[in-house]
């Protein structure tokens, strides 16, 4: 029942996408869309390991990095078709996050969340020092010409980036939902404790590390083709890096909807500030949004509702 | 003579420098009850973690079942029913009473539980520690008694063949040390081993149907709760000499 | 292009670099290393240290060295109220680990952002008499810019550390990350040893901000180049071992200072976090550490 | 673990917030309405690293909308902007013009500043066909080929040559001939670009580089470099740089005593009154570029107006006070828009584009004639060299005397002192 539930819910949504696409010419709603929903796909596959396990990532950036320099590689070297190119950069970061994964075995907490940091910085530099992807100065990517069923390129990535949300928000669901989800919930509330009752935490861990690094690769792997100009310090951006922990923060980390339900909230509210205020007030937005939450609101919205509703409950029985 | 559920041979464990456990060996009888004592830092918790996976030895082995577990990952020798609480309690924080109970049925005794009515045997556990009314009461907020309480719980939960208790009862009144003891013997009644640490002299003489005593990593004694009491070794490690 | 020279010189200038991030890095290797608190955001505190400098600088001509000591006291008094919001919000609530780190995330978004409404992002300056000229020794030569922030910088690392290993309130800092059970014995109040911790660990803050933009031009994002670096001088340093972060520090700015000088200075930071990554992987307690 | 009553209640509310998300942004639907001012269209870096330029050029931009309202606006409409803040990323441009063109309806629109953040809006221009007014960014044209695309810095047609072109004709003019150049680089696109040409001038004279390296953006120690470049004991220290590194290295250049013949090339910096009251004295001597400085020979018909109505304007801004680097030309750009716009007499792209190719225009900043890239026919990047210049005076800078123009030819305002330092 519950099943069906979620994915007549998920066909709606591709289905309104696509008909958003056909019904709508207005370019611009789908170039804000599609920043919300790369936030949504970073926001969920961090949770999938900070909220889930509660390893921290730090090195987000790194991961959608990966992806999107890989599109740049693959682009420039072979320039095969764009899912052929999407799978391999998801592949790649995926690979980046099992060997995030076996970094868990020796550092916990804090020196996890710095190893991935540094690990993100470290890859920066190396793509810095790339004549081939750019270096620093950036590079260029030009979009194809021809956009498939789709009116014009950015639909297509559009449509696209609403597919791998939809999978990122499935499997994200799949995981806290099932047994492995009370597993990863066993290792993020004690990790002894978890492997003493059984739970396989190193194979639940890389499962996740590298669950997490397929979907960051895959968000940005389209990026290079939305903006068409790549340079590190956009695609290694720290406001990647911040959304990503933000979002899932100010929705609720959880549940699988909590980082859903913050990557619209704080991605409607900036694309909005975007366009209106200025983007400087963006930043500060998510810094006063992050802070106000975790202070007052620990469990985020999702928190936030369920006491609402505990307490309703409370006063209808009294 | 019956197959010993668990025997412990020529166990040594090193930290850098330290000796922590110096050739120890012990064996457990299927359904036996055992008192482990020793003054702090003789190796107790040691030799469980050796035991349970937390650690693992190089020199010697640990069969379990008649099966050498001696390099099995933690999880694995949970598999096989191994089984253990804290003596530091860890519950899982953000589950209940009842979720914290049905991770050890979805892992460790996946083989054994029925999946059928997971709920109904957790809370005959719940029953069993008095926690049958609060299946859905948050972890993490319990009092101190009741978080040895759900780590016992939780130990039963994995569907043990031996069940090792890390000092339930330290720092507990009484009455609340009465309340545990009932439990361990209630597991006992479960055709469960079971290896009790404990300081409470009171609890291991009562519980114990065999103790061995830990001194810096070597064991010094091993019989009846009558024989190692009279063990003038065993007087000289805890008064001294 | 080796000459024995320059590379004397690159050391002695890696020494005086490397002194300077032990300033810098002085007050994470307290907050980070002995408290548990994860302050990602103290290079922003740095960075507010530096605009402190700047304005008064700028409109009182005072030297920035002074500037950073007499706002010690404030900065210090910013990190006790800090603790107060960490530990009602937190610390007190078990959620420091995850909550915390976001809280100090969010926390310097909001420290960057005003600054930077408030002072654009242009570069700004201090000026002082010694800026600009440089000792010259035999082969070796210490320009004043870098040699009055090293001088100072070993000068407040000595005074924590003596602080730390003379006075009650030190010794029981120390004690709140080795010993719970010796802080109760010395009958000390773990709420506020932390808070005071706290306080120096931003006031620290105060001075290394205004040795950074005696170093360099300071815009208010200049901070973040230095989390990484920070947070792996204090690892390597082996978690608040005060001495360990100093070495670390010290071994960090050689390195960095040799490599840029021989090899292309673009490396360098990947040398840095190469050797935190390595450290992570092989000794997490770091090179200096306490096993 | 949950209940299958509230997931099932989740998914339907995960469905409404979907939908609301959408339908929050239809709130920015545009509003049907007779299109009565003229609206100009951009993004500009208010934010980020480059807002200290980005905020200068709007000021500027604005003076010219003012100028030009107040003579009966373009067409007989007012002209109107509509900008939107892409803090210096790159990623933000894409959504900004689409915006622009699709929500906003602008007629035109031109660039923000800087090549970063004009690259990412070149695929959506050209889709439109829309005439771009480029501000300083440097050989964006080179990957697209946009024959509607005009860039105002006087680079020159091949500008990343163009850029040091003159720096080596000085140094070659000298006598003896210097034989031996150090390349350094900030590791950015800017730095890097101009460091690349300076390396081909020097292949193609023969000139033996002895050292060639590229530092990390915003590296705090600098001075290893200097030292090491000291070391390698150059005729010609070449430097491609941003502001914090430009600082950095010629204060370790003072500090080390380099003793190079000439030093500077692509500092980006050296240009702005607050870094340059910093620096003082220790400037003198250093041959640099810039584009526009207050000597007589580039006294064009207008810039000290518009100067003076800037400097005005920007104060307490946190901009640059003098204004002399990039306002001129944030003038500019838009002063050949508004001339072509005139001369067509509507707002046909093709014509417009077909008109700015072949005028030459007279502006603020001199005559403007592009070449068929878009780039300034011939180049005009100025070298100048620091003279005199006394400790703690800001307003020395605002004067003619302290950069001295020596190229290119047409507006020389000075002999080049050789080698920098006595």
């Amino acid at each position: 029942m519950k099943l069906d539930k979620f994915w007549i819910s998920v066909v709606v949504v591709l289905v309104a996408g696509f008909a958003f696409t056909k019904l709508v010419d207005n370019e611009f709603y789908f170039f804000a869309t599609y920043v919300v929903l790369q936030g949504l796909v970073m926001a969920v596959a961090w949770n999938i390991l900070g909220g889930f396990t509660g390893y921290v990532n730090f090195g987000s950036a790194g991961f959608f990095a990966l992806g999107a320099y890989t599109m740049v590689a693959l682009n420039k070297a072979f320039g095969l078709p764009l899912p052929v190119m999407v799978l391999i950069a998801g592949t790649l970061s995926g690979l980046l996050g099992l060997g995030v994964g076996y970094i868990s075995l020796r550092l916990k907490g804090v020196y996890f969340a710095i190893a991935t940091l540094a690990i993100a910085l470290v890859l920066e530099t190396v793509v810095n020092n790339s004549h081939y992807l750019g270096g620093a100065a950036g590079t260029y990517v030009i979009q194809p010409k021809e956009s498939f069923i789709f009116d014009n390129y950015i639909e297509l990535l559009f449509m696209f980036m609403l597919l791998i949300a939809v999978v990122a928000t499935a499997v994200s669901r799949y995981l806290s939902a099932s047994r492995l989800g009370m597993g990863l919930a066993a290792v993020r509330d004690d990790e002894v404790a978890a492997e003493c009752m059984g739970v396989p935490t190193l194979k639940l861990k890389l499962i996740s590390t590298t669950t997490m690094g397929i979907f960051m690769g895959l968000a940005g792997s389209l990026f290079p083709f939305f903006v068409t100009f790549v340079d590190p310090v956009s695609a290694f951006s720290l406001l990647i890096a911040v959304n990503s922990i933000a979002m899932p923060m100010i929705g609720g980390t959880a549940v699988w909807y909590g980082p859903v339900i913050g990557a619209l909230v704080l991605g409607v509210v900036q694309e909005t500030a975007t366009v209106t205020i200025s983007s400087e007030l963006n930043l500060l937005i998510v810094g006063v949004m992050l802070v106000g939450f975790i202070t007052m609101a620990p469990r985020g919205i999702v928190g936030l509702y369920e006491d609402y509703k505990a307490k309703r409950k409370g006063q209808n029985n009294g | 003579m019956a197959e010993p559920v668990l025997k412990v041979t020529d166990l040594t464990k090193r930290f850098g420098g330290f000796v922590a456990l110096d050739t120890v060996n012990m064996e457990l009888n299927d359904k036996e009850r055992l008192g482990l004592i020793g003054p702090n830092g003789s190796g107790k918790t040691t030799l469980i973690n050796c035991i349970s996976g937390a650690l693992t030895n190089e020199e010697g082995t640990v069969n379990f079942n008649g099966e050498d577990i001696t390099q099995m990952k933690a999880h694995k020798r949970a598999h096989m029913g191994i089984s253990r609480s804290f003596q530091i309690p860890k519950p899982f924080g953000t589950m209940s009473i009842i979720e914290n109970l049905l991770v050890p049925m979805e892992y460790a005794a996946w083989d054994r539980v029925d999946h059928r009515n997971l709920r109904e045997q957790a809370m005959d556990i719940l029953e069993l520690v008095g926690f049958k009314d609060r299946a859905d009461e948050n972890s993490a907020s319990l009092t101190q008694v009741d978080m040895r309480k759900l780590e016992l719980a939780r130990a039963l939960a994995a569907k043990p063949k031996l069940l090792v208790s890390d000092e339930a009862m330290a720092g507990l009144s009484g009455s609340e040390v009465d309340e545990i003891l009932e439990i361990l013997f209630a597991l006992a009644e479960r055709s469960v081993a079971i290896i009790m640490i404990e300081h409470i002299m009171r609890a291991v003489m009562r519980f114990s149907e065999r103790i061995i005593v830990l001194d810096a990593g070597k064991k010094i004694a091993d019989g009846s709760p009558d024989e190692v009491v009279s063990n003038p070794d065993v007087e000289k490690a805890y008064l001294g000499e | 292009m080796f000459t024995p020279e320059l590379l004397l010189n690159a050391v002695v200038a890696g020494l005086m670099l490397g002194s300077f991030y032990a300033a810098v890095a002085l007050g994470l290797s307290i907050t980070f290393g002995q408290l548990d608190i994860v302050n990602i955001a103290h290079p922003t505190f740095v960075i507010l240290g530096s605009f402190v400098a700047y304005i008064i600088n700028e409109n009182f001509g005072l030297d920035p060295v002074l500037i950073g000591v007499l706002f010690m006291p404030i900065f210090y008094f910013i990190g006790t109220t800090l603790y107060r919001v960490y530990y009602a919000s937190f610390e007190r609530t078990g959620q420091e680990s995850l909550s915390g780190l976001a809280f100090f995330f969010g926390l310097m978004f909001i420290i960057e952002v005003v600054l930077i409404l408030t002072f654009g992002v242009d570069y700004r300056l201090v000026e002082a008499d010694y800026i600009g000229q440089t000792l010259h020794l035999g082969p070796l030569d210490f320009p004043y810019r870098m040699l009055v922030p090293a001088i100072a910088a070993c000068i407040v690392t000595g005074a924590v550390v003596l602080y730390m290993n003379k006075t009650f309130m030190g010794k029981a800092i120390l004690a709140v990350s080795q010993d719970r059970l010796a802080l109760q014995l010395m009958g000390a109040n773990p709420l506020q040893v932390k808070r005071i911790a706290l306080g120096i660990a931003i006031a620290t803050a105060a001075l290394a901000g205004a040795l950074l933009i005696i170093i360099q031009p300071v815009e208010p994002s200049v901070g973040r180049m230095y989390i990484g670096r920070i947070f792996a001088i204090v690892v390597l340093g082996g978690m608040g071992s005060i001495s360990g972060t100093f070495l670390a520090a010290i071994l960090i700015g050689v390195v960095e200072s040799i490599i840029s000088t021989f090899y292309g200075p673009s490396w360098a930071p990947a040398v840095g976090f190469g050797i935190l990554l390595l450290t992570l992987a092989i000794r997490p307690q770091g090179i200096f550490g306490r096993a | 673990m949950k209940t299958t009553r509230k997931i099932s209640f989740r998914n339907w509310m995960l469905t409404g917030v979907l939908a609301t998300g959408l339908a929050v942004s239809s709130v920015f639907a545009p509003v049907a309405k007779a299109a009565d001012p003229l609206k100009i269209g951009f993004s500009m870096a208010l934010t980020g690293p480059l807002a200290g330029a980005g905020k200068a050029a709007l000021i500027a931009m604005q003076i010219w909308k003012d100028d030009v309202n107040k003579a009966g606006g373009l067409l007989g409409r007012q002209v109107e902007f509509v900008y939107y803040d892409d803090a210096t990323s790159p990623s933000k441009v894409p959504g900004i013009y689409t915006k622009l063109l699709n929500v906003d309806k602008v007629d035109l629109v031109v660039s923000s500043y800087g090549t970063n953040e004009i690259s990412p809006a070149m695929p959506i221009v050209m889709r439109k066909g829309l005439v771009f007014m480029s501000l300083f960014g440097l050989a964006v044209n080179d990957k697209f080929n946009y024959d509607r695309y005009f860039q105002i810095m006087p680079a020159g047609p091949i500008p990343k040559d163009d850029w040091s072109r003159g720096f080596f004709k000085l140094a070659m003019e000298q006598s003896p001939a210097p034989k031996t150049i150090a390349l350094l680089s900030e590791d950015a696109d800017f730095a890097l670009s101009a460091v690349a040409g300076a390396r081909r001038h020097a292949k193609r004279i023969g000139l033996k580089v002895v050292y060639d390296r590229t530092f990390p953006f915003g590296s705090p120690d600098v001075t290893s470099v200097m030292r090491a470049i000291k070391a390698a004991n150059a005729d010609l220290v070449y430097i491609g740089s941003y502001p914090g590194g430009s600082v950095g290295l010629v204060k370790a250049a003072n500090e080390l005593g380099l003793k190079a013949k000439m030093f500077g090339g692509g500092m980006v910096g050296l240009q702005f009154a607050g870094i340059q009251k910093n620096l003082g004295p220790l400037l003198n001597g250093i041959v640099n570029y810039d584009f526009w400085v207050p000597e007589k020979t580039l006294n064009f018909p207008g810039v000290n107006a518009f100067l003076k109505k800037y400097q005005v304007a920007a104060k307490g801004k946190g901009v640059d006070p003098f204004g002399h680097y990039l306002p001129p030309f944030a003038y500019a750009y838009l002063q050949i828009l508004g001339d072509a716009v005139t001369a067509v007499g509507n707002l046909d792209q093709k014509k417009i584009a077909e008109y700015i190719h072949k005028t030459t225009f007279s502006t603020v900043v001199g005559n403007v004639k592009f070449a068929k890239n878009g780039e300034w026919a011939t180049t005009r990047t100025l070298q100048v060299q620091f003279r005199d210049v006394a400790p703690n005076d800001i307003g020395q800078f605002n004067k003619p005397g302290k950069r001295i123009v020596l190229y290119p030819d047409s507006v020389k305002s000075g002999a080049i002192q050789y080698p920098f330092r006595k």
